[in-house]
């Protein structure tokens, strides 16, 4: 597996001088392989973005481990090389007082000081193709006068200008238009079919379904279930899960209470601490009802 | 017909010109009916809801009518549309977080709000409101910052609706809270209207298929202009508009995967209402456009309650 | 859907041309820098147009403004126009100096403070703490007082020591706000370093909000400046705005009707101090639009 | 809370830590020999005598002890409300010159502070969004910040003492009055204090007359205001709620700008002769009197400190975010 | 409005100003206007102590209106007037005999005797006392009876123990005699037991008040009596205040220097001085500049003499005081000695503002100016860069300084003014760490002694506290001013002898330069009372000042010859 999260957990201190802490992400892992798209659900500060970060090393992990290829994580040059991230919110990605294209010159700086200046010009163009802009179009304006889709195209093709491998896309399409981010959607897909894996973080289900085989769901920072796509959505085992996905509007269908479940269907079925196979690649936690021990 | 809007032209004072976010938009809402609005961010959906209860500093009403329960609005003289405000017309403004006084306990504020329109507050009637949409009544002795977003959204309606407005505006206000909050709040809104709080309401949004679980008719805003109204189960199902069309293809569903299905946006951008082309605004991003689409296309009704402004329609 | 989603992003359009529009046609921005550039260009210009020296004894004392003593004459004969002009430059001098300390430690720790966190954080504030609710003009007092003021530099110097820390308070927050934005992130993914980030990314987003910090900071100098001069801590060495004052007084010039020695250096005070809190203001309104007027 | 408050104290200790021990250094390791000058102002010639004085002034002030010594003593005399012996005005003790002084600076700046703040907060509230005021209120209140306190109160000075002569230059009172409780006696105290209170005054009050004013503008065109706008809340109520919260930043800006009203408060008094801490700090200053100086300052730091905190509570109890902040995890 | 005449006459203020006790004057507890003087220029701060052996920082009034001496003394009749004293007389050449005057009681109703003299010259004989040195030539004072005090010497020095009889304050023995050496030297001697016409009634930070005793001996003995039932003593922290009160006739004498005052004496505010043209004060001191002599070029006289004529004194009257002072004497004797100047010995030696004698003298002395910067240098070629001190704050004498420094300049003498704060010059001066400084502390006396014992004092010691600061060592002129010391005071052809030498020693070897007299700052408002001295007319020609140590040279007779206005 490229990266691997093994009982991840995040403690943010506040107060003064630390005096507490909130536990934001707990026990938490999975895994991701290359050309995979892992999708992490969960409502509003359930800890998703805690986990992208900490993979992007922007944080640090306060206990498990995250590795990847086998290493540990270690923010830095050769880190950014391979994961990059991209972010919610396109606008405030940019700096405004600056051109967009500056983040490709961030990363010339860094990584392609001697790649001369034609060859740099000819490479961002390529990028710039590939997630469908035209460089002509983009290049030498200030990020207000670039639309959102393009501005998070921009960013992923800063991210393709290096040798990535893993692409964190921390809702990156919540802040865009219905065209504009079913286009989004479409190159994150074909990225992944070039053998990028994405951990794709978002709280709209639909969303999560249309790209990921696997899909992670959180809740106040731990993983309630995981599984591939379709078992999680078509069999939800936790209760929160079903009554997330009872919560989507859909336009062919009536909103439904969701299905009631009468008992822990991990303690059912014999789970004991951890997360429990239900079914091949499908985890489930305790639902933590009144009838559990 | 409890609201008749007629060719509403609301221009932005701005710099470099007048931003003609409202282009001659005219259509009608009938008691107990709930509209959604959709469209495209910067349709001028917000820019509508304003209109009808009060334009902001750089807004400036360029023309149209607005009749409420058979009164003339008088949309454009801040002084005399006070009277209409809270009692005829009520908003639950897009910033729902945020519009509650910080430093002032719900419950008094509610007092001097109400006192200052001269109405006593019916505390009974307000705490039965409140259990209605599932806040308790301590929630009056706190300040709004030791509530969540979803218990201010709510307080919000129950405080916008207290005087049983006729019209009620509600600028998206499922759209910062997450799906099993959103799905409380938009059923507490249905509640509203049929426990006869209000009469009518706009809902607006731009997630077509939250509107399709609330709203009786749905109306698809594009570039200022209406595109198409009609019931909302016929917007879904049947569209006359390729731009309403266009929009429905680009909506990922639960259970739809790419492998699966691919989905399509729509090329281009909507253009700038600074200086709008003449002839029909989708033109250069409809796949469909003729000839025609360079004269304006009139709103025809093409069958019973279903508006189209589309010459291919 | 956010508020910031509603104008954005054709209203982004444009916002520095925008703000230069607004700048120049700002009445308080224009009024004020005008005032203070009036007074900077006279400060300039008169020692060098009229040369000697300013405290030198003239033969006419305590005559009233005239053409040859524009400003009239002190009780020894000094010419006060001359004088007045050699104050502007220190009061400038100081303001640029005080404020410009004051502005470079404020940046320094609330830079460090709001972007670090964390313990340094706290221990940075802590310092801010204590030299904020230290009274710091009784401070000066006292090290003024027993180390005696030379020169305007040394005056400018210690104030700029002592009056950084509501500039750091507002920088830190400032600071902290814009370091949770996501270009902030991106340029650690780019392998930028702290103080690249600072300088680069971070600073350039604040810096019409650092130029209005050093203002007041310039403008607090000045006023701190000609307090310490009237009470006789001021510089024993040239003429300064505060110390015209402090002679002026000293000399009972009003008692003695010599309005015209002490009325103008405090007008000139008033007006650069004024004029700067003016063009403050303007500033605000031309990158806050909602103070503008509607 | 407890939390809170408990946070505040540390800084405060740790402010009167400093404040103490750099007041303790300052006059130990600059130059100027107190004791040389007391000497000196003696018109002594006997050597032997000279010896004999210094010697004896020397085991006065401690000056014969080790220097941790003398930090300890100090330190043990603070609690003692012992802050040694004034030279300037030998042998008073310190403790009891600056006693006679504060009440005349509390006079001036408790009402000065509190008076400025509250009519230049009206003020700019009620200019604030009204272009008529607005462009009278604006200007005036700008001249009035940007003047040197010393300035106006010379000018005031003259112009209503020696010109007109309403109101005198000089004095806490009358010199041909003698203390006491008649209405004469306190009615003169108030006649010698209106010209200082007035500099002091004007000068602050346009401060905070303009931060008001920008206060309330960003208030009024909050969210909260245009909810109420849309409900049709009339003006006044409005206006009513953006002055509460408004007012809030401006009890924070009282708590920053305590040092700055506290100088002008000194030097308005030299100006205006008035018998208090500033005329006693500049005196202290010429005579080279440290110990009356380090009370003085010692006194004003403390003053400050607990004004701070004064502060400090009433913003708890008037803002609820504060108190909600210090409840919850985040702010 | 009033006021943009010019600056040269400004015209008084446009409504009269109100009397601020007029609006008290009912009350018990305020003291009516007219019977009430309003003095300033003595304290600068809250009244410290009221004890008479403190005389430098003592509350005003405590010597002079609470404490009286034996004698009082008359600049203008140059001789000593019997007060405590009925009399006094030399019964031989060591002996000094005093007859005390009867019925004279202290203010707790004990009668003063001789004894209570006695012990106030025996309290001298602790270490610390001012007066300590008195007993290095007295051996004894007695009390053979209630009225007579006899003091015996091992040595007579006239001059000086002239001036011990009208300096010293006498003390109630009944109260003193239990106080410990630190009380007496440091003690604030609350409530005030005295012989003298005034009591302290009130004092607060800014004043003291002071109240007439109706049962004071003078009134009987002296057939004097001072005409304020009050007298308030106001501590302004400045000039300028003292200056805004007086305009607003709140204060009736003012001891400051007001710089200006000349134009508001001209002008119709009813503000008189001595004189009603310049220098419009009296003199009281001799503002000095001192060379160290012990470093170079100041070692040699002619440096010193060549310094001496380079500054330009006249430009310091005119522009630095507006002619409020007047130029000093060659030889820095006080108008009031006049008749002591040997005028011949003037006119050979003395000097005045001469740059080209200036040079000349640098010039023939070796100092010539040897790289051209407009300096002269040592003889060696060193440069001479001197630095004068007067202290930070005097804004007159740095005024002056700045002056000083510029006319030496002509002469080609560097001179760098520099301000250090009094403390630090004190230390230097007393080290005698210094170029040059200004000093003027010696007041007029009862002699030139007391000018000749401050320019020559011998031996230099490490530290010179009060005297001969310039360090200068001349073992003759030191003996003459021992001779002077030794002449009787009614000698004065005797005095002239030594003085005329003494003065060829000071205008030959300059070791210090005389520069101006500072005046006996006196501005007097006439509204509530008048007769103040002036030298025109019939008015009294005493010094009015409540300075220390000045009420024993006429600022007490001053108090006694004024008339309330409204009468
Ligand atoms: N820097 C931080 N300091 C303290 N607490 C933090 C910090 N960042 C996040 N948290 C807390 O950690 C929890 C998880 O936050 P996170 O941002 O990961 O949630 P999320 O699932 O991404 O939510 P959203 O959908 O709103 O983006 C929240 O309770 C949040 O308050
Ligand atoms: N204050 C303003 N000044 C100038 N133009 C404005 C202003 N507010 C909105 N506009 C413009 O008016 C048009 C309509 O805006 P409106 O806010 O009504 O859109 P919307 O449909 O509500 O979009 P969203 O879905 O983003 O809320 C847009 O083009 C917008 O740029
Ligand atoms: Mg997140
Ligand atoms: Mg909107
Ligand atoms: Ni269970």
């Amino acid at each position: 597996m490229m990266l691997k999260l093994d009982d991840v957990t995040k403690e943010f201190r506040i107060g003064a001088f630390g005096g507490k802490s909130v536990t934001a992400v707990r026990n938490v892992s999975f895994d991701l392989g290359p050309g995979e798209v892992v999708s992490l659900i969960g409502e509003s500060g359930s800890g998703k973005s805690t986990i992208g970060r900490m993979i992007l090393g922007l944080n640090p992990v306060s206990g498990g481990s995250i590795t990847f290829e086998g290493r540990p994580v270690r923010a830095g040059k050769e880190y950014y090389r391979h994961v990059q991230g991209i972010f919610q919110d396109p606008f405030s990605s940019f700096n405004p007082v600056f051109k967009a294209d500056r983040v490709f010159g961030l990363i010339k700086d860094t990584y392609y000081r001697t790649v001369p200046g034609e060859e740099w010009a000819r490479r961002v163009g390529d990028s710039l193709r590939d997630v469908r802009l035209d460089p002509g179009q983009v290049l030498g304006k200030y990020p207000h006068q670039l639309s959102g889709g393009q501005l998070q195209r921009l960013l992923i093709a800063r991210a393709l200008l290096l040798d990535i491998k893993l692409l964190v896309a921390d809702e990156i399409t919540s802040m865009l238009d219905a065209s504009t981010r079913i286009d989004v959607l479409n190159l994150l897909a074909d990225l992944k079919a070039r053998g990028l894996g994405v951990l794709y973080i978002t709280h709209d289900l639909s969303l999560g379904n249309y790209l990921a085989e696997r899909t992670v769901v959180l809740r106040r920072g731990s993983v309630v279930e995981l599984g591939p796509t379709e078992r999680v959505f078509g069999d939800p085992l936790h209760p929160y899960t079903r009554e997330l996905l009872a919560a989507v509007p859909r336009l062919h269908q009536e909103w439904a209470d969701a299905t009631p479940v009468d008992a822990c269907l991990y303690h059912a079925r014999g789970g004991t601490g951890g997360l429990m196979e239900a079914g091949p690649g499908h985890f489930v936690a305790c639902a933590g009802l009144g009838t559990c021990p | 017909m409890s609201l008749r809007v007629s060719e509403l032209k609301v221009y932005y004072r701005t710099l470099k010109g007048e931003v003609r976010a409202l282009d001659g938009l005219s259509f009608g809402l009938a008691d107990g009916e709930i509209l959604g609005l959709v469209g495209e961010s910067g349709c001028g959906k917000s820019t509508l809801g304003k209109s009808l209860i009060r334009l902001d500093g750089r807004m400036r009403h360029a023309g149209g009518t607005v009749v409420l329960d058979g009164e003339e609005l008088p949309i454009a003289d801040d002084r005399r549309m006070n009277d209409y405000r809270f009692h005829q017309v009520s908003l639950i403004p897009q910033y729902a977080m945020s519009a509650l006084n910080p430093t002032r306990k719900i419950r008094r504020m509610v007092t001097e709000l109400l006192r200052s329109r001269g109405v006593t507050l019916d505390t009974a009637e307000l705490e039965s409101r409140m259990s209605q949409v599932g806040l308790p009544r301590e929630v009056l002795d706190r300040y709004p910052i030791e509530l969540s977003g979803g218990m201010k959204q709510r307080m919000v309606m129950v405080v916008s609706t207290l005087l049983d407005p006729s019209l009620l505006i509600a600028d998206e206000v499922t759209s910062a809270l997450d799906v099993s909050t959103q799905k409380a709040v938009a059923r507490a809104l249905l509640g509203f209207r049929d426990s006869g709080y209000v009469k009518s309401m706009i809902f607006v949004t731009h997630d077509l298929a939250l509107t399709h679980h609330i709203a009786d008719t749905i109306m698809v805003m594009y570039a200022g202009r209406l595109a198409e109204k009609a019931p909302a189960d016929v917007i879904v199902k049947a569209p006359r508009h390729p731009y309403t069309r266009l929009l429905l293809d680009s909506l990922p569903e639960v259970g739809v995967r790419h492998t699966d299905r691919r989905l399509t946006g729509i090329a281009g951008s909507p253009p700038s209402l600074l200086d709008p082309p003449a002839g029909c605004r989708f033109r250069d991003r409809c796949p469909i456009a003729g000839e025609e689409c360079a004269e304006d296309p009139p709103v025809a009704e093409v069958a019973a309650g279903h508006y189209v402004a589309c010459w291919k329609a | 859907m956010t508020a910031l989603q509603e104008v954005a992003p054709r209203e982004r359009a444009g916002v520095r041309r925008e703000a230069l529009y607004f700048a120049v046609r700002n009445g308080k921005l224009v009024t004020g820098f005008g005032i203070v550039l009036a007074l900077l260009l006279l400060g300039l210009i008169v020692p060098v147009l009229l040369g000697g020296n300013p405290n030198e004894y003239g033969t006419r004392p305590m005559s009233p403004p005239s053409a040859e003593h524009w400003f009239g004459t002190t009780t020894f004969g000094q010419d006060i126009f001359l004088q007045f002009g050699h104050g502007l430059r220190s009061t400038f001098a100081v303001g640029a100096i005080g404020g410009g300390i004051a502005a470079a430690i404020g940046m320094l720790v609330g830079f460090v403070a709001g972007y670090r966190g964390g313990l340094v954080d706290e221990i940075l504030n802590m310092l801010t703490n204590i030299v904020l609710v230290i009274p710091t003009l009784a401070v000066l007092l006292i090290i003024n007082a027993y180390l005696g003021i030379r020169s305007v530099s040394v005056q400018g110097l210690f104030i700029g020591l002592t009056s950084w820390p509501w500039a750091a308070r507002a920088i830190r927050a400032q600071t902290f706000s814009l370091r949770t934005r996501e270009f902030v992130d991106l340029a650690r993914m780019s392998g930028a370093g702290t103080w690249r980030i600072i300088t680069r990314e971070i600073a350039p987003n604040m810096s019409s909000y650092l130029f209005m910090t050093f203002i007041l900071l310039f403008g607090g100098s000045i006023l701190i400046a000609s307090s310490l001069d009237f009470i006789g801590l001021g510089p024993t060495e040239g003429v300064s705005l505060g110390l015209m004052l402090q002679n002026a007084n000293q000399w009972s010039a009003l008692q003695l009707g010599l309005w015209w020695w002490f009325v103008p250096p405090g007008a000139a005070i008033t007006a650069i101090v004024g004029a700067l809190y003016v063009a403050n203001v303007g500033l605000d309104e031309v990158f806050n639009p909602k103070l503008r007027e509607t | 809370m407890r939390r809170y408050f408990g946070r505040k104290l540390l800084i405060y200790g740790l402010t009167f830590f400093v404040a103490v021990t750099v007041n303790w250094m300052i006059p130990r390791f600059m130059p100027g020999d107190p004791v040389a000058s007391m000497v000196a102002r003696a018109n002594i010639t006997q050597p032997a005598a000279v010896e004999a004085m210094r010697r004896y002034y020397s085991g006065l002030f401690g000056f014969d002890q080790p220097l941790w010594q003398q930090y300890l003593n100090f330190w043990a005399a603070l609690f003692r409300g012992d802050f040694g012996l004034s030279i300037w005005l030998f042998p008073h003790p310190v403790s009891t010159v600056i006693g006679g002084a504060v009440p005349y600076t509390l006079a001036l700046i408790v009402p000065s502070v509190l008076l400025s703040w509250v009519v230049g907060n009206r003020l700019g509230a009620y200019a604030a969004r009204r272009k008529l005021l607005d462009n009278t209120v604006l200007p005036v209140g700008y001249v009035l910040t940007a003047m040197p306190y010393m300035w106006l109160a010379v000018l005031l000075a003259w112009a209503l003492g020696v010109l007109a002569g309403v109101f005198p230059v000089a004095g806490g009172y009358s010199f041909s009055m003698r203390p006491n409780w008649s209405w004469t006696f306190l009615l003169d105290l108030l006649h010698h204090w209106t010209l200082p209170f007035l500099s002091l005054f004007l000068v602050a009050l346009g401060g905070w007359a303009i931060g008001m004013r920008n206060m309330i503008i960003y208030e009024l065109e909050s969210d909260y205001s245009n909810y109420l706008a849309a409900l049709g809340a009339p003006a006044r109520l409005i206006r009513k709620y953006a002055f509460r919260n408004a007012v809030l930043p401006q009890i924070t800006g009282l708590a920053l700008q305590l040092g700055v009203l506290v100088a002008g408060a000194l030097v308005t008094e030299i100006v205006f002769a008035y018998p208090g801490l500033g005329s006693l700090i500049l005196k202290a200053i010429q005579n080279k009197d440290f110990f009356l100086l380090q009370g003085a300052f010692l006194f004003i730091v403390i003053g400050v400190l607990i004004a701070n905190f004064i502060i400090d509570i009433v913003y708890v109890v008037v803002d609820p975010r504060t108190r909600a902040g210090m409840a919850g995890a985040r702010a | 409005a009033a006021c943009t005449g010019g600056g040269s006459t400004p015209t008084p203020p446009a409504s009269p100003a109100q009397n601020q006790g007029a609006v008290a004057s009912a009350d018990p507890d305020s003291l009516p206007r007219n019977e009430t003087l309003y003095t300033t220029g003595t304290q600068w701060g809250p009244p410290p102590n009221f004890n008479p052996i403190r005389e430098w920082d003592s509350a005003v009034g405590t010597k002079g209106l609470v404490y009286e001496t034996l004698f009082h003394y008359d600049p203008n009749a140059a001789k000593l007037t019997p007060w405590l004293a009925a009399s006094g007389s030399w019964t031989d050449d060591t002996t000094y005999e005093v007859k005390l005057r009867p019925g004279i009681k202290w203010s707790d109703g004990q009668a003063f005797t001789a004894k209570d003299v006695v012990f106030s010259y025996e309290l001298g004989k602790m270490e610390t006392i001012p007066y300590h040195n008195l007993w290095d030539w007295l051996t004894a004072a007695e009390a053979p009876d209630d009225q007579t005090v006899r003091f015996t010497f091992s040595t007579a020095n006239y001059q000086e123990w002239d001036f011990m009889l009208y300096s010293r304050s006498i003390v109630p023995e009944h109260i003193w005699k239990d106080r410990s050496e630190s009380e007496v030297l440091d003690g604030v001697n609350e409530n005030p037991v005295g012989t003298g016409a005034y009591t302290f009634m009130s004092k607060d930070q800014d004043r003291v008040v002071l109240r007439r005793r109706d049962d004071w001996w003078g009134k009987a003995a002296l057939n004097m009596e001072p005409k304020p039932r009050y007298i308030v003593d106001i501590a302004t922290p400045s000039n300028e205040v003292a200056m805004g009160m007086l305009l607003q006739k709140g204060l009736d004498l003012s001891n400051n220097f007001l710089p200006g005052v000349a134009n508001l004496v001209q002008g119709n505010f009813g503000l008189t001085t001595y004189y009603d043209q310049p220098p419009y004060m009296l003199s009281a001191n001799t503002a000095w500049l001192v060379p160290n002599s012990t470093r170079k070029p100041m070692d040699d006289p002619a440096f010193r003499k060549a310094l001496a004529s380079s500054i330009n004194v006249k430009q310091i009257v005119e522009g630095v005081y507006g002619n409020l002072v007047k130029a000093a004497s060659p030889t820095g004797l006080l108008p009031q000695w006049e008749q002591f100047v040997d005028q011949g010995v003037v006119g050979a030696s003395g000097f005045g503002f001469d740059p080209a004698k200036a040079k000349k003298l640098l010039a023939d002395a070796g100092y010539r100016d040897r790289d051209g910067d407009g300096y002269v240098e040592k003889k060696d070629g060193s440069k001479i860069a001197l630095t004068l001190i007067v202290p930070s704050g005097w804004t007159d004498w740095m005024e002056a300084a700045r002056s000083i420094s510029a006319s030496a300049k002509t002469a080609g003498i560097q001179v760098t003014p520099d301000f250090p704060d009094f403390n630090a010059l004190v230390e230097r001066r007393t080290k005698g760490d210094f170029d040059l400084l200004v000093n003027n502390e010696r007041q007029l006396s009862n002699s030139p002694y007391t000018y000749y014992e401050y320019m020559f004092q011998l031996p230099v010691r490490a530290q010179q506290n009060t005297v001969n600061f310039a360090r200068y060592e001349n073992e003759r002129a030191w003996g003459l001013v021992k001779q002077l010391d030794q002449v009787r005071t009614d000698d004065v052809e005797g005095m002239k002898k030594v003085i005329s030498q003494l003065q060829q020693i000071h205008l030959d070897d300059m070791p210090i330069i005389p520069l101006w007299y500072n005046g006996l700052w006196a501005q007097a408002s006439t509204s509530v009372w008048k007769n103040w001295p002036a030298a025109n007319g019939s008015a009294p020609k005493t010094g009015a000042v409540m300075w220390r140590n000045w009420l024993e040279l006429g600022g007490f007779e001053t108090l006694t010859q004024l008339q309330p206005s409204g009468s």
